[in-house]
């Protein structure tokens, strides 16, 4: 088995790697570009921990292969602040206490990011059924949920 | 494994065709890679369709007919602007499927090709009288979606043949679709039962339906029992009672980890009853 | 001397006594003593208990002090998550 | 110097400051167990019985050893029942090695047999399919009913302790039974007897993290260990066991931790990896998929049980016994005796029994889940609590104050309570507007309360003062869900300096002595204490520096808002000294600043919740949804409540998940059907309403602040409390969990 190069972008830094076909993007995201904030809960597009957009799409990264990455677009949470400057989505993630042991929070930062840039005004049911596969084992989602739907307010009143 | 992403159908017939051991194409790849990672299935060769021009088009033709690329994304239906006017059944019952995330690389045709008779959208489809255009070796082939799944994980398609567009009829005045399906969480679950209903009216009358089952049999069911309960009716009490009989009576489920026999054969008369009430409201304009 | 109550099920153990007196300052003396009076009871104790004092559960301490004239309960060792 | 021992207002206890570890935790930069790796790291992967019971008559590992890709092969031969250091293994430490790798049976779907080493993660799966494992099927029992009957097969003969009663089957191997009064009597004395059976399923905790970890191990018996878990120091002592080496020589760290709940206070993969390491020299990573976490990692116990309560028509309970099996997998540890203690504990009863059985089959060794045992013990009784309420024509939460226990109450495990905070929560419920709101047709409201005991448990912290008067606070248990912004708080308010000045790490086994696991409730409490007590040690210091540099007897200083002040006959004679003005010249006045604890406190202090919770059942479908739900806990005194708030909405969405969908299925194959989250059911964000909390504080007396644990006793109502809102939504007591909705469907139909 011959390994296949793939060249992409991922938060706007062009990246290369060789990869198994097997391979999953969240594989080479973790274990050759070395971007462990994507999370493997599931392997199974089930948990959303591994969540990255893909030319501005919300994917699982483990229900996508490596060498489906070449030419694309890829963000990850490692992509969500700016600098220095949390997103605000990171700053009430924190404010909230929306995390408590913070595996699900990358991808629920991924996924919440692009509810709010697709949908700036959700409600808490959108927002629920937006992150409905983001699972958290820790919180029950009441601060989870909180936390974005104020990130909005804020958004939307800063903007 | 090897790994294709030829630029043709035609070239992605003949890679299959050619293909030794187990042949797999790649689309939105949500059952795929499952498959791959839990090693249930490790395909010899992986064939990604992606690559070939206009797969994830959705176009509505001068007939007021659509044609959807065999790539077209759940979400990228969900966010057509006409599509879901024509028929929402069809797109929510894509939308069912997964969750944000899976809707962003779920297909209609992955949907269909993974054989599950849990499949959301294929009830939905076969509701709708989607046809799909099989493209093989011996050239093109237009077949009804309810003729692809012969049995569990099982598909009428041979080697070297694959999907390579759908096609959803114009709806036409006076009609409505939906789709609903029981699942014990809100979201993130396989269908326990699912029941699709298309029909159309003159005036409060239905004059034609289709009526189809999920979950309760080795592929999915078009029941004409259920669609003659409702023709002629106005879809008052007693066609809906005759409606939910005609569904449990069709089904044949089995007891497995997601439901028993007794509750899908139940449960499939109840969403029977309430996809087409919806149904009908929206062929009455009343929801749209 | 204190007395020590012990689990129902322990009676098989202690010929039917379920309060057992004994000599002891300490919560390693208890146990010490539990075992000189009924040495079946090695057997349990070896398996884990822990010892109510006045209420305040011991996990495991051997070194806490009994006051005189304290309730005195041995307890299944408890497990958490 | 003058210190309080106890303290009641607080300048930084109470308020609610971001967590420590935030940034790390949104940006990505956290490592958890599985991101990590080293300089010529290989993967490995673990290969599972696909049976739920055979004899292994044969392994040949000769292909895969072979394989270019290889670099090491191991099985059960590899581990101390073969090594030099401690040959040989009794006990708990022999049940954990038979679980990390079967040796002559394997025992469940998912049990360990062999395991490889190799250059990439494909690389080691795809050698796994060339070791040759031959089995010899052997009959197989995953039913705590079928388990305990006399033909069952036997999974191990003389595994039964000293408990249980001559004639039981061989699989029963622990026994409990406990109480007081005489139940005979006091059911006679009843105006209603109700007596009833219930069943629950075993659940996973469902950690997202899967269990990973990072061994490097040299033939000088010197390792290190990374890895996710809730105790890396009983990571360390049980590896060092099962691999034969001085626990000492293996230095582990913990990573972050994406949940535990109790299932990772063991260990599973660090000693296979450590093993193959040994073998291969180099650094060895194991990750698991989720299957291999549903199949081969503890679930909690499965439980079957019957309860008879009697009640006068006043609500009096004039008797309760119970009988609690357990089916707790393949090794003894099933927390019967913890169900019999936790089921009755929250009344004040004269005459009460509860006997708790720890029964084996074929299915993964359970692990702790919160409050290990007490949930089914809670439902069951609770359930029938309601029954007897209902047909009473009684007010649930009236006839629990009225039975409730309190201070001076004789407890049904035996003590006598000290200062204990049910009644608050009970009245606290009645007061909260969710009792009073009017309930919509189709919907039933349940409330439900229990019991948690908490622990203490060995713990060490050392706090160490830096020259500019920032301190750094090492602790031992792994920060599983804002523990460091606890820890911080305390330590902040003795010494009187902000919380942003005070660096809180988990240190590892090398640089702290001992700590127990963080479970049982006790980081708050346990490290806590300990962190406030290093704190006052170093205060102590503090005073004595201020007083060598005043000339004053060190007992004439007390230390007010962060500074060192004169007291008593001096007081005003000097202007008070800072902390960072003391730390400053601390080189030369005596050298660093310090503070430790080392001991293990025991004052836990038990706690309480009462649960309100209304639901709706569709009558044609059987399909359940939680509208509204409030926990009411007792949480001493909550350190930060933002966090205290979050364990309670948290356990009470594992309850949701326990008692509507989530459960081991196995086919009659014995082999586990849902091992994927897609069908093994946890709520979901769509699933679940807000979750409201109302934190109620009655000091325990056994901490210095007053904390009690909070983690676990938040996952006890709600099982019950759910049951009996369904059950009184739908018409039909509901007995059996998960309430799915098939069943809850053919309960409907059953009564017409």
């Amino acid at each position: 088995m011959s390994k296949l190069h793939v060249s992409t972008t991922v938060n706007g830094d062009t990246v290369e790697y060789l990869c198994d076909p097997r391979e999953t993007l969240l594989d080479c995201l973790r274990d050759k570009l070395n971007l462990t904030g994507a999370k493997e809960g599931c392997g199974t597009g089930d948990c959303g921990a591994c969540s990255v957009t893909v030319d501005g799409r919300l994917v699982c990264s483990c229900l996508m292969l490596g060498v489906e990455a070449e030419g694309k677009q890829i963000e990850t949470v490692e992509g969500i602040a700016d600098g220095d400057i949390l997103h605000p989505l990171q700053k009430k993630m924190i404010e909230y206490a929306a995390l408590q042991c913070g595996i699900c929070t990358p991808g629920v930062l991924v996924a919440a990011k692009s509810l709010l840039e697709k949908n700036p005004n959700p409600t808490e049911e959108e927002t629920r059924y937006w992150l409905a596969g983001n699972l958290c084992r820790c919180t029950g989602y009441d601060k989870i949920i909180r936390a974005v739907m104020d990130t909005a307010a804020e958004m939307r009143e800063a903007s | 494994m090897n790994y294709h992403s030829p630029a043709s159908f035609a070239e992605a017939s003949a890679l299959a065709a050619n293909a030794t051991g187990i042949t797999r194409f790649l689309a939105g790849g949500t059952d795929v890679l499952v498959q791959l990672r839990s090693e249930l299935v490790t395909p010899e060769t992986l064939i990604d369709i992606k690559k070939i021009d206009g797969v994830s088009d959705i176009t509505q033709n001068a007939d007021g007919s659509w044609t959807l690329g065999v790539a077209a994304t759940g979400a990228e239906m969900s966010e057509h602007p006409t599509l879901g006017r024509d028929w929402p059944g069809v797109v929510e019952a894509m939308d069912l499927i997964g969750s944000t995330q899976i809707q962003g690389r779920a297909t209609l045709t992955g949907n269909l090709c993974n054989g599950s008779p849990a499949a959301d959208s294929v009830p939905a489809m076969v509701a709708a009288g989607v046809t799909v255009t099989v493209t093989g070796p011996g050239g093109d082939r237009e077949v009804a979606v309810e003729d692809i799944p012969t049995g569990p994980g099982k598909t009428s398609l041979t080697k070297g043949e694959l999907i390579s567009a759908v096609h959803i009829p114009a709806r036409g005045d006076n009609a409505g679709d939906a789709y609903l399906r029981f699942i014990p969480r809100t979201e993130m679950d396989i269908a326990v039962v699912g029941a699709g209903v298309s029909l159309r009216l003159d005036g409060d009358t239905v004059t034609e339906a289709r009526v189809s089952l999920g979950a309760v049999a080795p592929t999915v069911l078009l029941v004409e029992d259920c669609a003659e309960a409702i023709i002629g009716s106005t879809l008052d009490d007693t066609a809906l009672e005759a409606l939910a009989a005609a569904a449990s009576a069709a089904c044949k489920p089995i007891d497995d980890k997601r439901g028993t026999i007794a509750f899908r054969t139940e449960v499939a008369g109840v969403l029977a009853k309430r996809a087409a009430k919806i149904a009908y409201a929206r062929a009455k304009g009343e929801d749209l | 001397m204190v007395d020590v109550h012990l689990w129902s099920g322990l009676r098989s153990l202690t010929g039917g006594q379920q309060v057992v007196a004994v000599e002891a300052k300490t919560t390693g003396d208890l146990l010490r003593e539990l075992v000189r009076a009924h040495p079946q009871l090695q057997a349990p104790i070896d398996a884990g208990v822990s010892i109510a004092i006045d209420g305040r559960v011991i996990a495991t301490g051997l070194t806490e002090p009994i006051p005189e004239g304290s309730e005195v309960f041995l307890m299944q060792r408890l497990r958490g998550g | 110097m003058a210190l309080d021992d106890r303290k009641s207002d607080f300048t930084f206890v109470g308020t609610r400051p971001n967590r420590p570890d935030g940034l790390d935790k949104v940006t990505g930069r956290a490592k958890f167990g599985a991101d990590i790796s080293a300089p010529g790291m290989l993967h490995g992967a673990i290969l599972r019985s696909p049976h739920a019971h055979a004899r292994i008559v044969k392994i040949d590992t000769s292909k895969a050893e072979a394989h270019k890709d290889v670099k090491a092969v191991v099985t059960r031969a590899d581990f101390s029942d073969k090594v030099e250091f401690k040959p040989g293994l009794s006990g708990e430490f022999w049940n954990v090695l038979e679980n990390v790798m079967a040796s002559d049976k394997a025992l469940y779907d998912g049990h360990a047999v062999a395991a490889v080493a190799a250059t990439s993660a494909l690389a080691a799966r795809d050698a796994l399919k060339l070791i040759e494992v031959e089995y010899e099927v052997l009959p197989h029992v995953t039913d705590v009913d079928k388990a305990m009957a006399p033909d069952a097969p036997i999974i191990r003969e003389g595994a039964a302790d000293y408990s249980v009663p001559e004639g039981m089957h061989p699989n029963v191997v622990r026994y409990h039974e406990s109480g007081h009064g005489d139940v005979d009597a006091g059911f006679a004395e009843a105006d209603l007897v109700i007596e009833d059976s219930f069943a629950t399923e075993a659940t996973h905790q469902g950690y997202i993290e899967p269990h990973a970890c990072m061994g490097s191990l040299g033939s000088d018996g010197k390792g290190e260990l990374w890895c996710t878990t809730q105790g890396h120091w009983i990571a360390q002592k049980t590896c060092a066991a099962l691999l034969g080496i001085e626990t000492s020589q293996l230095r582990v760290t913990a990573s972050e931790i994406g949940g535990g709940f109790g299932g990772k206070t063991t260990v599973f993969i660090e000693p296979v990896a450590l093993a193959l390491s040994r073998k291969a020299n180099r650094p060895v990573k194991i990750v698991m998929s989720r299957s291999e976490v549903f199949r081969a990692t503890g679930p909690t116990a499965s439980a079957s049980m019957d309860i008879k309560i009697g009640m006068k028509k006043d609500g009096t309970i004039t008797a309760a016994q119970g009988i609690f099996r357990l089916q707790g997998g393949a090794f003894p540890g099933a927390p019967g005796d913890m169900t019999a203690m936790c089921a009755f504990a929250p009344y004040n009863l004269t005459n009460v029994r509860q006997v708790g059985y720890d029964v084996m089959s074929n299915r993964p060794k359970q692990a702790a889940y919160r409050a290990p045992g007490a949930p089914m013990g809670a439902f069951a009784v609770e359930s029938v609590l309601d029954e007897l309420c209902n047909q009473l024509g009684l007010d649930p939460v009236d006839v629990r104050l009225k039975n409730a226990a309190h201070e001076g109450t004789k407890a049904s495990y035996g003590p006598t309570y000290e200062r204990i905070g049910l009644v608050e929560t009970l009245e606290a419920a009645k007061a909260h507007p969710h009792y009073s709101a009017p309930l919509k047709p189709g919907q039933g409201r349940g409330i439900s309360c229990g019991f948690w005991f908490n622990h203490g448990g060995e713990t060490s912290v050392s706090l160490a003062l830096s020259e500019d008067g920032s301190a750094q606070v090492m602790v031992g248990t792994p920060d599983i869900g804002g523990s460091r912004a606890s820890m911080a708080l305390m330590a902040a308010e003795v010494l009187g300096i902000p919380y942003e000045n005070i660096r809180v790490t988990v240190a590892d086994t090398a640089t702290l002595g001992y700590n127990d696991v963080s479970h049982g409730s006790r980081v708050t409490y346990a490290s806590g204490l300990a962190t406030i007590k290093a704190a006052r040690h170093a205060v102590e210091q503090l005073c004595a520096r201020a007083a060598a540099s005043w000339g004053i007897p060190a007992d004439a200083v007390k230390w007010e808002n962060g500074c060192a002040v004169p007291s008593g006959p001096n007081a005003g004679d000097f202007d008070p000294r800072p902390l960072a003005d003391i730390t400053a010249h601390m080189g030369a006045t005596g050298g660093p600043i310090s503070g430790h604890f080392e001991a293990t406190p025991e004052g836990a202090g038990v706690s309480f919740g009462t649960h309100i919770v209304d639901a709706e059942v569709d009558p044609e479908t059987g399909k359940t949804s939680i509208t509204r739900y409030t926990v009411i806990q007792d949480a001493g005194k909550a350190i930060h409540p933002t966090y205290v708030e979050g364990q309670y909405q948290g356990g009470a969405a594992q309850g949701i998940g326990w008692a509507l969908n989530e459960e081991y299925i196995y086919g009659d194959d014995g082999r586990l059907q849902n091992s994927i989250f897609l069908d093994y059911r946890i709520p979901v964000a769509s699933d679940l309403p807000m979750i409201d909390t109302v934190i109620v504080e009655v000091p325990n007396p056994g901490h210095p602040f007053g904390v009690r644990g909070v983690g676990e006793t938040g996952i006890v109502p709600p099982l019950a409390a759910i049951a009996n809102a369904v059950s009184n939504a739908a018409g039909v007591r509901m007995k059996q969990l998960p309430m799915s909705p098939p069943r809850i469907l053919a309960a409907l139909k059953d009564n017409g």
